[in-house]
């Protein structure tokens, strides 16, 4: 019984929400590594445009539910999703055409594009803002919980909860869904493969007839795609605010990284790192522990590694040293 | 090698005081390996550059000779095995300091500083340059211009040599394939080298040109006792310089010869030289 | 200009650069008014010094470079405004000199987006290539870049030959093969040609290739200094000193 | 030519301001245009002359703010008493297992030395924390609200700019230590990474500086501008350029930051300048555009790559150390990568890489915009909404967000300025 | 003829979604001055806003020199955050002599800063408010919490003073906490603080920002069900998203007995304005007392301001609310004495900061609901 609550215990504030977590970063570097990998550069607007994107998808939400149209016992967003995905795909396409092509034709450095981006990202950034304005914004409904903590005690008679979000479980199967969609994709496609052709040498792939432009654009409506659905599924679970998403990039691209840019599969596998550093060293193991052991012996300190304070600061070290052990990630990523 | 860097003169003579060493081995190479994951890109080799020689290594595409300059050269760790120079284990040993003690080497792939000046990608080669630190960077003007201005000329003189003076001042990253090659060639004349690994100099190099960089090799090696292990398929090359060849298959030598003994070998035919018209052709 | 192949046969040819000028950029000129051309069924090889301007007529006939003057057509059609993917539409098929593989990809995906234009099946393609570097087939599964300096120029000339061009430009095809390659290579080369596929290359094996060569380009600083076929340059001592090695 | 019309465009923008806004606006983006660049001079050294892509400014100008507090503020005798040597002791046990650590895995083979790294590292751990908790809580017990560090030693505050160059070069060894084998981007996050760390530690260790509860009222090199209003003397020598005590007194001490300023820039712009024109710089480059070639040339490119890194981080940490000199304050919570470093990288590449007078430059340009974008912005949106109706739906709104106008004009004028120089203003030669 | 003021508000960065009610509630105290038509002789107080960001100083006093040197503000509402605050404060009102009155700069440690008289807060330093909180557990007979706050100068010395008083008073803190604002995810926060434990989780930062974030998480894995809130956690924005799980939760929050907030609140309400946000009545009244003080002073200057903002805001005088700023400006006028009520009970002490009552207020039935005040 005692082993059972232990192990609920962590499920309940260690594995659920670090998976959880864990997928939503991963959605979001999946995105960044993407473009990465086609376009060969770090895309500093990419937070800014999941905020845009879900901001589109916050408004047919409301547009639907407006409407009376709901979805059950799932958010009325996922139904919204396509609008959102069409509104961040016609923004990063005119982006494209307006800022990136530019720089593209002049076969720049990648560092210029990652400092273009960086502007591209102060718009956005504004262009959000001026639409939806700088509020938290919530637009969660349905079904919140698949079992709620009390639920779970009341079902199992046990002292300890379990609760799992219906947007936790969303999240992780639509990480998982995405990955290997995305990994088929470029693995296994035509347009995939003449996707990663180009990224790895333009003018070779110019002279096997590949259209870069319509890599360019194939490429742009894949992130579209991704960034709404991850920060649909991100706004979903906590709640919808510009300046997070923003915050959001730097974990997100530590992701990317440490899995190995370029690489689906690795930008899944880092994003669970990044989540699980986070939690499993500044977790205080005491009651896990106290529920382990045999009566009488258990601890009296916290168990604890860290202070919560320093959980940014261990998922960066445990990035440090897998880069050291790896020095491309652990899925052998690309370098430029 | 104390005055290595801004020696001016081209070809002066260091003959006179190394001579041409008869047959100790400069580079002993002992049951050396590199793996590539399963793949056994270098299995075992086994072989001796005598000093003042040049060698010749063929082999048929794969065979590994790139593979093992990578390892003698330090740019690649051996799996196992060791590396001998002048006695001395310089197994792993990292290139910079493998090239202070006079072993020089050029890329297969031309690896020029592109977006550097000609002229400069021969100015930096020399090591030890005063200018070097920052020290003398500051507050060491003068020496570094007197030092700059042998270095010039002798970067000068060997673009002249290698017939692309015109190009002093371009950028390198936009010569022509074979310009780099020659370039790459000039660095290994800027210092006074013992040995110098040449990946496939003539690759993409016009053979009129081919024959006079083969004149400088042997001048080198005749005038200032340079050793030479030279990486090439063109034959006539390799005939024209070469004593011994060595042949390298599935990363293991296969045999070892003057070219002669070499082309008559039955194996060296199937794996490498082939029958086809162009051999008959030289052959004849 | 004497003995002008393409003009003795009569007829025009199927691929010419005609009087090309132009440079990289806004830089200076590098080709100044120089003329190839191929037929059907003929092999054509440029030769000339380092820096001649070879690969630069290469790329300015596949459009790759702005000509400032003259024109590029292909049967008969004036293309010199079309870029290089509707150029490779058209049936034309490339061999840069350098940066010619994709590193990061495997070589059967190499030769797979050489095929990628076409439409029907083309493993009957890959199987030619690979009976033609055995190699190649060993190998399939890895990444190109990892590959030796030959074993790459290999899959750079089987990824040309899985487009199934209607003609064929080769830079520099034999640069670092060994010999036993190499003569795989020309032989097949011929027999492609023997196809009716015209071939034009540069090569500074250039004996080797002359002597298979139907017409051959000695290009000096961008312009043409000698042209023939490839008997008669390499019976030229004149040539032969200067840009065959003797 | 270029430069000196683009440096001209600039110095006509910051007198601009001070004939249209005002004299100390203008002292104000000089001041911080001279730190700006400065730090953006670092960044070019590592990035244009070494290319090594360091995301880490921010940690090493937070560095340099450290700096500052520990070497001018005095210090706090009963923190010392209360624990003060205990954390010394622990942070000097810490050092040392880590150092025994980096030993036993270069001493051991291979087999031992995993588990034995671990040991130490776990004891070391361990002890160092038994050792340093209960410090820390008596240090930060003395007088939370005001103090509950152990303040600085004390030293005139001009010595805190050396010493904020020599504390991150010191960080900047260890980094490089660690890190400096990592390619591009890896590189980027790892040091990116590690500048989070320094803020968290600055954040949390309130031992040190306060932490979050900042440190306020730090000693300056300049006059304070009530003693110059209260000096009669200087009063009147005011009058008698026409001034009044308040502005005279308050251009007076944003002067002496300005020349001081400009000292140590042109100064480090000087060395910057020999390095990159002589054979050092040329070498730098050969090891930028090819390392593997550089390194079978003879060139070390891991003791070279070592020795820049430190050298552009030591400018960042100089740089830092007089941002917090001119601020007066110790905010840890106010060093945010987007401000300290990505507009230190876009004044880099809107300036020219590979160009310290483009680094310069962009410096100057680019924090002139960073402040001037507000009203910039709130200027375009009035030309925008005056032809709307008064009370309209759209015109409450646009102007109710008119503060974000700044940022976008931000990424606008980035966008403009880098569309008709994409290699910078000033590109490498 | 005109006079600014400048309000200089982090309008971007991380507490963006506040200050435009904080701005529009200042805004809305000049506009009622102006309105009144009893302010000094044909002088008309234009507020003039400029972006603090909250976090980057040097940003701040260029846009706060801006203000003074080139738009000419005769006094500051502002600014928010105590970091940029102090860094305004010493760089440019100093300097300048311009004084400054901050609705929320609520660190301890500006009380020590160096102002020359010119610094003042409607907010009350978080030394006072921690030992509120703890008095507040101790009457509920809670001896054992966790605490979590938000990683600023604010939440911090709000942490310290709580933790003080509290261990002061026999009880017990399991773990104290630190979260960042801004950051969506806060499972680790608190799995920390659900193992180690407590009657309820102290809640220290504020109710948009991380704050909400972990009450949200807490609830939501069923790690604690009541929580203890400071004043960045009081809005009516939390109860509505939460809901029925904030039942039973309690906290305190600046707050006056007697009608001043309430009369702000109605003010706000029509004017279109939010007033159950944080720091609204703080900066209500912190623009009110600017006017006020130039009233009394005569003139619309800078050293009115200074010279007058204690007597302006304290007793003796004719108690003052929101909305009958046009009364009080007719006292002043008469020369009579005001003592300037407020949303927030002001009351000025010390080196003029707030002295701060605090409402305990308790959740019931979805709304707050006064238990006493303090
Ligand atoms: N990084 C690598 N990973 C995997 N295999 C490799 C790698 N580098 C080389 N190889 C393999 O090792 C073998 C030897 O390569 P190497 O470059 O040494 O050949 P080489 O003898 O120089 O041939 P060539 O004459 O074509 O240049 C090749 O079969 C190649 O595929
Ligand atoms: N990208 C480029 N930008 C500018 N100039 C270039 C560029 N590429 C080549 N050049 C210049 O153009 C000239 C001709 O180059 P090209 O590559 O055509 O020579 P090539 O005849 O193919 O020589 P090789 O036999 O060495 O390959 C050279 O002088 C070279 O410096
Ligand atoms: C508005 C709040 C973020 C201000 C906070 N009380 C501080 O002192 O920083
Ligand atoms: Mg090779
Ligand atoms: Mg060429």
């Amino acid at each position: 019984m005692d082993l059972l609550n232990g192990l609920v215990v962590l499920a309940n504030f260690v594995l659920i929400p670090a998976t959880a977590y864990g997928s939503q970063l991963a959605l979001g570097a999946l995105g960044v590594t993407l473009i990465y990998s086609i376009l060969r550069f770090s895309n500093f607007a990419h937070g800014d445009t999941m905020a845009f994107g879900t901001m589109v998808t916050i408004l047919a939400t409301w547009g639907l539910q407006s409407a009376g149209i709901g979805f059950g016992p799932l958010p009325t967003a996922l139904l919204a999703l396509p609008v959102g995905i069409f509104g961040a795909a016609l923004l990063l396409l005119a982006t494209d055409r307006l800022v990136y092509r530019f720089y593209r034709a002049q076969r720049v450095k990648p560092v210029i594009l990652v400092i273009v981006s960086t502007g591209v990202m102060f718009i956005y950034n504004g262009l959000t803002r001026f639409i939806i304005g700088p509020d938290d914004q919530n637009f969660a409904d349905g079904e919140r919980f698949v079992m709620s903590a009390r639920d779970f005690k009341a079902l199992t008679g046990l002292d300890e909860g379990l609760a799992l979000k219906t947007t936790q479980a969303i999240t992780v199967v639509t990480a998982i869904v995405v990955m290997v969609a995305l990994f088929w994709f470029l693995n296994r496609t035509r347009t995939g493969k003449s996707m990663r052709a180009y990224s790895d040498n333009e003018d070779l792939a110019l002279l096997s007839g590949i259209n870069p432009e319509r890599v360019v654009r194939v490429t742009w409506i894949l992130v579209a795609a991704l960034a709404t659905i991850a920060g649909t599924l991100y706004g979903l679970d906590k709640s919808f605010k510009a300046f997070t998403y923003f915050q959001l990039l730097l974990p997100i691209f530590a992701s990317a990284i440490v899995g190995g840019i370029g690489s689906p599969i690795g930008a899944i596998a880092g994003g669970f790192i990044i989540a699980y550093s986070e939690v499993i060293f500044t977790y205080a193991w005491k009651r896990v522990v106290g529920y382990m052991v045999p009566e009488g012996m258990e601890p009296d300190g916290l168990l604890q590694l860290l202070g919560t304070d320093y959980k940014f600061a261990v998922s960066f070290v445990i990035l440090v040293i897998v880069l050291l052990i790896r020095p491309t990630g652990l899925f052998q990523g690309k370098s430029i | 090698m104390a005055a290595r860097g801004a020696d001016p003169g081209l070809l002066h003579d260091r003959a006179a005081q190394d001579g041409p060493g008869g047959d100790s081995p400069l580079i002993r190479i002992e049951n050396l390996h590199r793996h590539f994951g399963g793949f056994r890109a270098v299995d075992g080799a086994d072989f001796e550059i005598a000093d003042g020689t040049i060698t010749g290594l063929v082999g048929p595409n794969g065979a590994g000779k790139s593979t093992l300059f990578n390892v003698i050269a330090g740019a690649l760790p051996p799996t196992s095995g060791k590396v001998f120079m002048d006695g001395e284990d310089i197994t792993g040993l990292p290139p910079h300091e493998l090239f202070h003690k006079g072993l020089l080497r050029t890329f297969q792939i031309a690896h020029e500083f592109s977006s550097m000046s000609c002229r400069e990608n021969l100015m930096m080669v020399p090591g030890q340059q005063a200018g070097e630190s920052l020290w003398n960077a500051w507050f060491g003007r003068g020496r570094i211009a007197q030092e700059e201005a042998a270095l010039l000329k002798k970067a000068d003189e060997v673009l002249d040599f290698l017939t692309i003076s015109h190009l002093k001042d371009e950028k390198a990253g936009n010569l022509s394939g074979g310009q780099k090659k020659l370039l790459e060639l000039g660095r290994t004349m800027m210092v006074d080298a013992k040995v110098v690994f040449l990946d496939e100099v003539g690759a993409g190099v016009n053979r009129t040109l081919l024959g006079t960089i083969a004149e400088t090799i042997l001048r080198l090696n005749r005038e200032r006792g340079y050793t030479f292990c030279v990486i090439e398929h063109d034959m006539d090359f390799i005939g024209r310089i070469c004593d011994p060849v060595i042949v390298m298959a599935e990363g293991r030598k296969l045999a070892q010869g003057t070219l002669d003994e070499i082309k008559a070998n039955e194996a060296v035919i199937e794996a490498y030289l082939g029958t086809g018209l162009k051999n008959k052709e030289l052959q004849a | 200009m004497t003995g002008d192949v393409a003009q003795a046969a009569g007829a025009a040819p199927y691929l010419i650069g005609e009087a090309m000028r132009g440079g990289y950029g806004r830089g200076a000129d590098i080709l100044h008014g120089c003329t190839i051309a191929v037929e059907r069924g003929e092999i054509a090889v440029i030769v000339g010094p380092n820096g001649a301007g070879k690969s630069t007529a290469m790329k300015a006939v596949f459009g790759m470079l702005d000509l400032r003057e003259g024109s590029v057509r292909l049967d008969g059609e004036d293309i010199t405004a079309l870029s290089p993917q509707a150029r490779v539409r058209k049936g034309m098929g490339f061999v840069p000199q350098t940066n010619n593989i994709f590193a990061s990809m495997s070589v059967e995906e190499n030769l797979e987006m050489g095929a990628f234009i076409r439409d029907d099946d083309f493993h009957g393609t890959m199987e030619q290539v690979y009976d033609l570097f055995p190699i190649l087939r060993d190998k399939r599964r890895q990444a190109a870049g990892e590959l030796s300096g030959g074993q790459r120029q290999q899959v750079a000339v089987g990824r040309a030959l899985m487009t199934k061009p209607k003609v064929l430009m080769l830079d520099e095809p034999t640069a670092g093969v060994s010999p036993i390659v190499m003569d795989e290579l020309f032989d097949r080369i011929i027999e492609v040609a023997r196809t009716g596929l015209p071939v034009l290359m540069v090569e500074q094996n250039a004996r080797q290739a002359l002597e298979i060569a139907d017409k051959g380009y000695v290009l000096v600083q961008g312009a043409n200094a000698h042209t023939g076929t490839g008997a008669e340059l390499l019976a030229d001592t004149a040539v032969r000193r200067s840009f065959l090695g003797g | 030519m270029r430069t000196l019309a683009l440096f001209a465009l600039v110095a006509a923008l910051i007198l601009g301001t001070g004939f249209v806004q005002s004299w100390n606006s203008a002292l104000i983006i000089l001041n911080m245009g001279l730190v700006s660049a400065i730090m953006a001079l670092g960044v070019n050294l590592q990035w244009g002359l070494a290319g090594l892509f360091n995301v880490g400014v921010m940690g090493f100008v937070a560095v340099g703010g450290l700096a500052v507090v520990l070497t001018s503020v005095a210090p706090v005798p009963e923190a010392w008493a209360a624990g003060g040597w205990r954390v010394v002791a622990a942070l000097a046990l810490g050092a040392a297992a880590i150092a025994l650590s980096v030993l036993a895995w270069k001493r051991l083979g291979r087999g031992l030395r995993a588990i034995a790294v671990l040991i130490i590292a776990g004891l070391g751990f361990v002890a160092y924390r038994a050792l340093l908790d209960p410090a820390v809580a008596a240090i930060e017990a003395v007088n939370p609200a005001i103090s509950g560090n152990i303040g600085g030693l004390g030293l005139p505050v001009l010595l805190a700019w050396p010493v904020g160059g020599l504390l991150a070069a010191g960080v900047a060894w260890v980094i490089g230590k660690t890190a400096l084998g990592l390619r591009s981007d890896y590189l980027a996050i790892a040091t990116l990474g590690i500048a989070e760390i320094i803020v968290a530690v600055m954040k949390n260790e309130d031992w040190l500086a306060r932490g979050v509860k900042n440190m306020i009222g730090l000693p300056r090199p300049v006059p304070y501008e009530v003693d110059l209003q209260g000096d009669p003397a200087f009063v009147e020598r005011a009058a008698s350029f026409g001034f009044d005590a308040t502005t005279a007194s308050t251009l007076y001490v944003k002067i002496g930051y300005s020349l001081m300023f400009t000292a140590v820039l042109v100064a480090l712009l000087v060395l910057a300048q020999l390095a990159l024109n002589s054979p050092w710089g040329r070498m730098m480059r050969a090891i930028r555009d090819n390392e593997e070639a550089a390194e079978a040339m003879g060139k070390d490119v891991t003791a070279r790559h070592l020795q820049v890194f430190i050298l552009g981080s030591m400018l960042c940490g100089i740089a830092g150390a007089m941002m917090t000199t001119l601020d007066g304050q110790l905010t840890p919570s106010s060093y945010q990568p987007l401000r300290y470093t990505f507009l230190i990288w876009v004044m880099v590449i809107v300036g020219g890489s590979g160009n310290n007078l483009g680094a310069v430059l962009g410096g100057f340009l680019v924090w002139f915009l960073w402040v001037q974008v507000e009203p910039m912005g709130q200027w375009f949106m009035g030309v925008v909404t005056a032809g709307m109706a008064d009370g309209s739906w759209l015109k409450d709104h646009l102007l109710g967000s008119v503060q974000h106008m700044r940022l976008l004009t931000m990424g606008v004028i980035m966008l403009v300025v880098l569309r008709f120089a994409p290699r910078g203003l000033l590109p490498e030669r | 003829e005109d006079a600014g003021i400048g309000i200089i508000l982090g309008f971007t960065g991380p507490i963006e979604s506040l200050t435009p009610s904080m701005a529009g509630s200042a805004e809305l105290a000049l506009k009622e001055i102006n309105d009144s038509g009893n302010f000094l002789e044909g002088v008309t107080l234009v507020p003039v806003r400029a972006d603090s960001t909250c976090v980057d100083s040097a940003a701040a006093t260029a846009a706060a020199e801006r203000l003074v040197t080139t738009d000419g503000v005769v006094a500051i509402m502002g600014a928010d955050c105590s970091g940029v605050t102090g860094a305004v404060l010493s760089n440019v009102a100093v300097p300048n002599g311009v004084p400054m009155i901050s609705p929320s700069a609520t660190s301890p440690g500006l009380s020590e800063a160096e102002d020359n008289g010119l610094f003042f807060r409607t907010s009350p330093s978080d030394a006072r408010q921690g030992e509120v909180l703890a008095e507040i557990l101790n009457e509920r007979g809670i001896s054992s919490v966790a605490v979590t706050y938000t990683n600023n100068d604010y939440g911090k010395g709000f942490a310290d003073s709580f933790e003080a008083a509290f261990t002061e008073a026999g009880g017990e803190i399991t773990l104290t906490a630190s979260h960042e604002d801004g950051k969506g995810d806060y499972s680790a926060e608190i799995g920390a603080l659900a193992s180690a434990g407590g009657e309820v989780l102290v809640v220290l930062g504020y109710s948009d920002q991380g704050g909400k974030g972990i009450i949200q998480s807490a609830l939501d894995t069923g790690a604690f069900d009541t929580f203890a809130m400071g004043d960045g956690m009081y809005s009516d924005a939390l109860i509505a998203d939460l809901g029925n799980d904030l039942e039973g939760s309690f906290g305190s929050v600046p707050w006056a007995e007697g009608e001043g907030a309430e009369a702000f609140s109605t003010l706000a309400n029509e004017a279109g304005v939010t007033a159950e946000s944080s720091y609204t009545r703080e900066s209500y009244d912190a623009a009110a007392l600017i006017a006020l003080a130039m009233m009394k002073g005569g003139e619309a200057s800078s050293a009115a301001v200074a010279a007058n903002v204690l007597d302006v805001a304290n007793a003796p005088g004719e108690p003052i609310l929101p909305g009958e700023l046009g009364k009080a400006l007719e006292i002043l006028e008469s020369g009579g004495d005001i003592d300037y009520v407020g949303a927030t009970n002001v009351e000025l002490v010390g080196p003029g900061e707030a002295a701060g009552t605090y409402r305990y207020y308790e959740i019931e039935g979805g709304a707050y609901e006064t238990v006493s005040f303090k």
